[in-house]
């Protein structure tokens, strides 16, 4: 049920935002902020449970395909937390987008849930389909918000943003597709099944147009042209969600579904690993020359992903624990930063670090907010970013001792920058005239250090973060948790002769929720699903042919099908 | 035995941190700072109470040290740390002093920071410093030290860029920052370097030393041997940033930026000695490695030397000051480099004393000349300033080992260690053959030779300072003034420690307290040290007396050099020029040969390749859009003609899933022509 | 065999209409040949066993439908285009293409083995008249498309006079032209 | 040699390639619409092709869908000659080509 709101009431939300008016500001903002706070809570909840799981809905057919795409929500402890990080970052992001803008903040938030929801749907979904879905579906009310909210390139940014994203998702589309006219449906373990069963030219090709979604989404280092213009156009809070719980989309497919689908051999790993680590150095070294606050939190980010990239493959035991602190710390560290920057940038009218400064002294609690995330954001040790980056270095070491020695020399050019920042911002005097806008509210503030705060909690006991992590079992496949649920909902069909096809289609849908999944019986069942596996090749090959030897009418063809070939169809027999 | 739990001694200072900061949030909007007297009161109650907390303890310790687990840290599949705390001799001395010198100094701040915009956050970050601190000496794992280890470096960069209205300031601190964050980096990986031996449990000092204890005996040495080497240069490339040896040294003469209580406290007596702590900590390890030694103690020796000779060319006294520390932080080194761990944390705490108070001393000159640090400015302050005079000539007969002072013990106890642990190492000849070089000899002479100089620049400092006339202006003369009690009571304080903190362990008149209550925690890696350097043992009457003739000599100069020389009319800059400025930034200029680089890369990377990436992407961009265009044109008004073309296309897709068996077909039937498309190509190549 | 004799007859005579239709060049000839096809495919129709469609076929098409054409290339007697040619370059293209996709579809067809079933009803007015007006709970319901099929002619209906009354140059007029 | 279902398929098929062709491939109007028409013709012939090929129900179904496709085609007719009226009387002209107001 729990899954069901996080994924469907944003959505609701957004269309009840409609309700009222544009001009209405304080209503807007009151009803935005509690619909927020229901929203945080109901993540916290759902990191507290651990894992859950919905009853997997049919969808609907795809064709071409074998089986069906499930509606179908999975909650196990990386996704739990990057929903909770696009929560609460859109709690804080409606918070002090009030200082921002105040006619359109109806739509501001209407944005705000819609991009909410479509965050929970990518880090929940269990179903291939459902997550390309959402994956997809998060794009447009970002653009939106971009195009709409965003500084005098506005237009440029949301286009580059939009369409750079969705034309790199775009082979993904075309490789699921394909993965789902050999897989029985659209569950992870299936598709690891059909991976298997394919030639090798056909599994790079897949392999490389997955890994370009997700590297686009992250983005990492040759395909990172969307993100400085996207972060530095966009308002600030939005560009504080983008990077805090948006780009983690791009790392979360790493883990979630990169890693358990595809069998990677070590030149893979070892250039995706290469590639983040270029991405940490180079965003760590365009964060030295950035000169608009923004873009250099953008490169830091930047960098900071590139570490967490490296870290996923690194495939070391404590990889998943370390990324996962990391990611949250990042996501929490960046998202007070870009909020803060942009009240920096609401008080003194403008982007350029050259053009502020001084702020400390204009403004003591703003400085001390500032300076303080600033610092927590170097990975100090005692805030959460240092056991991600510690662990990370500990993953990598264990791979390759060089490669933690550049990521050490990316921790000193985060210092480098960081402090450059720093200073530029709130110390020294002001470097030019400018009449002050309006400060941070003190709910805003209070936020910010909530957030702080919560960062120094992780650092000191990370168990808050890792625990979630507990009841998923560590095998090199890290996400095996979702596997199991599918391996079961495989087991139970294939498991039985093909002949009997009354016991399978009187399989009812419920027996695919194992909530326990052991070991043994996954087994057998892969390798029992391994042979009816080919048989079900060699009659879909049948049924294609005559299918496409002979054009008729529809309800002929049905008919056919199901007195000649019934086995193919035992899926949908089976649900309807 | 008292049962007072441990984690009190650090959570008093960070109950202060909070309070203080609250107070200086808080009191920030106010046109005038929270008041002085509460925040002050409270700044110095903390420090004190931790202070009490440790010498109860202290007292009631055990032989084997006290520990005690908080809570679990990290708890991930290959790394578990937790939250713990191990008094031990070690932690005990260093404890010691540094709560009660950083009470000391909170009380002195109190003067000297008076009327500041800042008092409060001042305060704030002390008490956050000690904090930290306090958490390195008293951790019982690596990963908690470097917890410390990285507080202490934060709060010396927020404390040297106090005044961040000047961006000088601000500059220096994150100069301070960075390069110890190299230091730091180099922690790190020795810490992975060791978990990857040893595992995460090694972390833990006492396992880490059963650990060592365990390779030695099961002679497993020759297995671990070059990784442990690599952990041990990791580490000391951690304590050099720490403790501005060389390479990583440019950073404390800028931190003189910061108050000079702060540089009293963090940049003399504590902070920077954490390198010497941390090294005698890991002695078990080191010891075990002959090379690593050698390199401490070349790296010591050639600090000690350079810096004692660049603070001759120095005028800021500060800077004076500043090189002083370094150049004693090379001693400790080089008692470390020769298994002398305790010599060299024996100086540390000696050191601790004279140095703070020469430090104080400069504060309280600098408050009573309204911020003059030109010491060609300064002069004849001994009839104007007595108590200070008397302190800073005190801790100057400390600090040049004059007989019966601190340092006269801690300093001739270094060089005789040099001597009687120097090891002895074959030098092979190009040409063949090999000469048998006495390191030991080598250090000791360099040593020697730098307590003279020692001896005079700290001589030309007291002398420039107190004695001849005032140089300085006429109405600046009008109102010097001696500091406030509360000022000169920590001065005095550490006076008496710089006098009499050396009869801890003297050989001569048979006291060897302080080497006694370190045996235990250093775990008999002297010993092992030992056994591996063939120590031969000497007569250390004579090296005393060595030693007092040295620092004689080096007064002497001084006083020949400086008593009645004519100073130049100071110029604008204090700062050094021509050759000496040469000889003082050589390490600045080096680090810019590494800095320069980078800045190269990050400008290709800017410049060349952003902009390169984003004309590609731009390019496809159009070319989409010229494409799109194309075909929009090609469309407008031909109805007939788009349905021709459309179907084409479905006579083309009906062609393909012929040939493909089926629309399901079509993606194998793709990369069946992909394959053979290969294959071909595999052919012609 | 005498079916088949008598469907290459009527297949001829369809075919060769509907090429009469392509090539004649008046309306009126073309609707005229139309016609011709159509009432030989309500032939074939009945040859196949299913006269009540053939009758529809002959009612509404034959009858109904091609006479509204015929009318209204008689109402609008600058139907003939002397001026545009039969055929350009776009015809050119097109011809082949179709054809193409026509053999393609043909291929694919004549590897596709079909046959009667000995078992089909003869679509005979009476039964295919009960199944279609069969208002039985669990029957096939297609009254109720029929019910929707006479909403659809009568909006049709309307559409047509609403369209066809409108003058020449009035706005909505343009406004239809836009949206056509 | 007896008369095979696929005979009229290919029928089906030839008339349909016939009425698209002049559907497209001629300019006048009324061709247009009198092509659209012969497509129709030729799909209920292949339905009721098919129809004969299945047993009982299922053929009956196959007959009964023509007869709505022919009442659908007559609405169509009535519409689109509706259509053609009030074009040429805006532009006194049958030819399509004229009339496309496609724009991409």
């Amino acid at each position: 049920m729990l899954l069901h709101l996080l994924v469907f009431a944003p959505f609701v939300a957004a269309i009840l935002m409609v309700l009222n008016s544009k001009e209405d500001f304080k209503a807007s903002t009151h009803m935005a902020i509690l619909f927020g706070i229901v929203f945080a809570g109901m993540s916290v909840a759902l990191v507290a449970n651990g894992n859950m799981a919905t009853t997997p809905v049919e969808w609907f057919h795809i064709p071409g395909c074998k089986g069906p795409a499930y509606y179908y929500l999975y909650s196990h402890g990386l996704g739990a937390w990057m929903v909770f990080l696009s929560c609460g970052l859109s709690l804080v992001a409606l918070i002090s987008a009030r200082g921002h803008l105040d006619k359109n903040y109806r739509n501001f938030a209407i944005g705000i849930f819609a991009l909410m929801g479509a965050m929970n749907g990518t880090f929940l979904a269990a179903d291939a389909v459902l997550f390309f879905f959402f994956f997809e579906a998060m794009v447009i009310p970002a653009a939106l918000l971009i195009a709409g909210f965003g500084g005098e390139k506005r237009k440029q940014a949301a286009m580059t943003f939009a369409i750079y994203t969705l034309v790199g998702s775009a082979p993904m589309m075309v490789a699921l597709w394909y993965l789902l006219t050999i897989a029985d449906n659209s569950l992870v373990l299936s598709i690891v099944l059909a991976v298997q069963t394919m030639p090798q030219s056909a599994q790079l090709l897949v392999f490389l147009s997955f890994l370009l979604a997700f590297l686009v989404k992250t983005p990492i280092f040759p395909f990172h042209g969307w993100q400085a213009i996207t972060y530095s156009e966009a308002p600030a809070p939005l560009s504080a969600i983008l990077t805090g719980a948006m780009s983690k989309a791009g790392v979360f497919g790493f883990i979630a579904w990169m890693l358990p689908i595809f069998t990677l051999d070590v030149p893979q790993i070892m250039t995706v690993l290469w590639l983040g680590l270029i991405t940490a150095i180079y965003g760590a070294l365009m964060a030295l020359r950035a000169t608009d606050g923004k873009k250099l939190l953008a490169y830091s980010s930047m960098s900071h992903l590139g570490i967490a990239v490296a870290g996923v493959f690194s495939f070391s035991e404590s990889m998943l624990s370390a990324v996962l602190v990391l990611l949250v710390a990042h996501g929490i560290s960046a998202g007070v930063q870009y909020f803060l920057l942009g009240v920096a940038e609401r008080m003194t009218g403008t982007r350029n670090i050259e053009e502020m400064g001084g702020l400390s002294h204009t403004n003591p609690v703003f400085g001390f907010l500032f300076g303080a995330a600033g610092v927590l954001a170097l990975a100090v040790p005692g805030t959460a970013g240092f056991i991600g980056e510690f662990g990370v270095l500990l993953s990598v070491w264990d791979m390759n001792p060089f490669c933690a020695g550049v990521v050490g020399f990316c921790m000193i050019l985060s210092a480098a920058y960081m402090l450059r920042f720093i200073q530029k911002v709130i110390f020294g005097t002001p470097a030019r005239e400018y009449k002050e806008g309006p400060r941070a509210s003190a709910l805003e503030g209070f936020a910010y250090g909530v957030m702080l705060l919560l960062l120094l909690v992780f650092g000191f006991h990370p168990a808050f973060v890792t625990n979630a992590l507990r009841d998923l079992n560590d095998s090199t496949e890290q996400t095996a948790a979702i596997d199991e649920e599918a391996a079961v909902d495989e087991a139970l069909p294939d498991a039985l002769p093909v002949e009997d096809e009354e016991a399978v289609e009187a399989e009812p849908l419920e027996s695919h929720i194992a909530t326990s999944a052991d070991v043994a019986q996954l087994d057998s069942s892969l390798t029992a699903a391994g042979f009816s596996e080919e048989e079900k090749k060699e009659l879909i090959r049948q049924v294609i042919e005559t299918e496409a030897n002979m054009a008729k009418a529809t309800a002929a063809a049905l008919e056919k099908e199901q007195s000649a070939q019934p086995t193919v169809k035992d899926e949908e027999a089976s649900n309807d | 035995m008292t049962n007072l739990p441990l984690w009190l001694i650090p959570l008093f200072p960070l109950l202060g941190t909070i309070l203080l900061g609250t107070i200086a949030v808080v009191s920030s909007g106010s046109k005038k700072g929270a008041a002085e007297n509460i925040v002050g009161g409270l700044a110095v109650i903390f420090p004190a109470m931790s202070f009490a907390c440790v010498t109860v303890l202290a007292c009631g310790m055990p032989e084997s040290g006290i520990r005690e687990t908080l809570c679990n840290w990290i708890d991930f599949p290959l790394l578990h740390v937790d939250i713990g705390f191990l008094f031990d001799g070690l932690s005990r001395i260093m404890l010691l002093f540094v709560t009660g010198i950083g009470t000391l100094i909170a009380l002195y701040s109190i003067g000297y920071m008076h009327g500041d915009r800042g008092f409060a956050r001042f305060f704030a970050y002390i008490n956050l410093f000690l904090f930290s601190m306090i958490v390195l000496v008293l951790s019982d794992n690596l990963l908690l030290t470097f917890f410390g280890w990285e507080g202490v470096g934060l709060c010396s960069y927020l404390l040297i860029g106090f005044w961040n209205k000047d961006l000088k300031n601000c500059k220096a601190a994150n100069k301070a920052f960075i390069v110890n964050r190299v230091g730091d980096i180099g922690f790190l990986l020795g810490m992975l370097c060791l978990l990857s031996i040893g595992g995460a449990a090694v972390l833990n000092y006492d396992i880490f030393n059963q650990f060592m204890q365990m390779i030695l005996n099961g002679g497993h040495l020759d297995l671990v041997f070059t990784l442990l080497t690599l952990t041990g240069v990791l580490f000391f490339v951690g304590c050099t940033g720490k403790s501005a040896q060389i390479p990583l040294l440019t950073w404390l003469p800028d931190a003189m930026a910061g108050p000079t209580p702060v540089s009293a406290l963090i940049h003399a007596a504590t902070m920077v000695t954490s390198g010497v702590y941390l090294v005698a900590r890991m002695g078990k390890m080191f010891c075990m490695l002959p090379e690593v030694l050698l390199l401490i103690a070349f790296v010591g020796m050639f600090t000690a030397l350079w810096a004692a000779i660049t603070g001759l060319f120095q005028n800021d006294i500060k800077k004076v000051l500043a090189y002083s520390t370094i150049s004693q932080l090379g001693y400790m080194f080089m008692a470390a480099g020769v298994c002398a761990f305790d010599a060299s944390i024996f100086h540390v705490f000696t050191h601790a004393f004279f140095k703070a108070a020469l430090f104080l001393g400069a504060g309280a000159v600098i408050h009573s000349l309204a911020g003059e640090q030109d010491m060609r400015k300064m002069g004849g302050l001994l009839k104007k300033t007595p108590v200070t005079a008397c302190v800073m000539i005190f801790a100057f007969f400390a600090i040049v080992g004059f007989p019966g002072f601190a340092g006269f013990w801690s300093k001739d106890l270094i060089l005789e260690k040099l001597v009687s642990n120097g090891p002895v190492i074959a030098m092979p000849f190009a040409l063949g053959g090999s000469v048998n070089v006495p390191v030991g000899m080598i250090l000791y002479v360099v040593g020697l030779a730098t307590a003279v100089i020692t001896a005079v620049y700290m001589g030309r400092l007291i002398i420039m300072t107190f004695f001849g006339e005032y140089r300085g202006s006429k109405e600046s003369e009008a109102h010097i003034h001696e500091a406030p009690a509360v000022m000169l009571i920590p001065m005095v304080v550490l006076t008496f420690g710089s006098i009499f903190a050396g009869y801890l362990w003297a050989d001569m008149i048979g006291i060897t307290f302080f080497k006694d209550s370190l045996a235990a925690a250093l775990g008999g890696a002297e010993a092992v040290g030992e056994s591996i350097l063939s120590v031969h043992h000497v007569n250390p009457v004579l090296f005393a007396v060595l030693g007092t003739l040295a620092a004689l000599l080096g007064m002497f100069i001084a006083w020949r050099v400086y008593a009645n020389k004519k100073i130049p009319t100071p110029k604008d800059s204090g700062a050094p020029e021509g050759s000496a400025a040469a000889w003082t930034f050589v390490w600045d200029y080096i680090h810019v040969g590494f800095v320069f680089p980078v800045r190269v890369i990050a400008w290709i990377c800017d410049v060349v390749v952003d902009k390169f990436l984003q004309a590609f992407q731009w390019t496809l961009g159009a070319i989409g859009e010229i494409l799109g265009d194309g075909a929009s044109t090609f469309q407008v008004r031909r109805v007939r003609l788009q349905l021709a073309l459309s179907i084409t296309g479905v006579a083309l897709i009906v062609l393909v899933a012929l040939f493909a068996e089926g629309i399901v077909g079509i993606p194998d039937f793709v990369f069946k022509l992909i394959d053979s498309v290969k294959s071909l190509l595999g052919r012609v190549i | 065999m005498l079916a088949l004799i008598y469907f290459i007859i009527l297949a001829v005579i369809a075919l060769g209409a509907a090429t009469c239709v392509l090539l004649s060049r008046h309306p009126l000839y073309g609707a005229l040949s139309l016609v011709v096809s159509m009432v030989s495919l309500a032939g074939i129709y009945g040859l196949l066993g299913s006269p009540f469609l053939g009758v529809v076929q002959v009612m509404v098409y034959a009858g109904a439908i091609m006479m509204l054409v015929t009318f209204v290339i008689m109402v609008l007697n600058g139907a003939r285009d002397s001026r545009t040619p039969m055929f350009d370059k776009v015809s050119l293209f097109i011809i082949p293409a179709v054809l193409v996709l026509a053999a393609l579809v043909g291929v694919a067809l004549v590897r596709a083995p079909l046959g009667f079933d000995a078992a089909t009803i003869r679509g005979s007015v009476a039964v295919t008249s009960e199944t279609l007006f069969n208002v039985a709970q669990g029957g096939p319901g297609y009254f109720i498309l029929f019910e929707v099929l006479g909403l659809l002619l009568l909006s049709a209906m309307v559409a047509a006079v609403l369209m066809a009354k409108k003058r020449l140059g009035s706005v909505d007029s343009e406004n239809v032209e836009e949206k056509h | 040699m007896e008369l095979q279902p696929i005979f009229i398929q290919i029928l089906a098929l030839a008339i349909f390639a016939v009425g698209i062709i002049v559907a497209i491939s001629r300019r006048n109007l009324f061709f247009v619409l009198m092509g659209i028409e012969l497509a129709l013709n030729a799909v209920n012939l292949s339905f009721v092709g098919f129809a004969k090929t299945l047993p009982a129900e299922a053929s009956l179904t196959g007959q009964i869908v023509p007869l709505f496709s022919i009442a659908i085609a007559a609405a169509e007719a009535c519409v689109g000659f509706a259509m053609v009226i009030l074009i040429f009387r805006n532009r006194e002209s049958v030819d399509a080509d004229s009339y496309s107001n496609m724009r991409g």
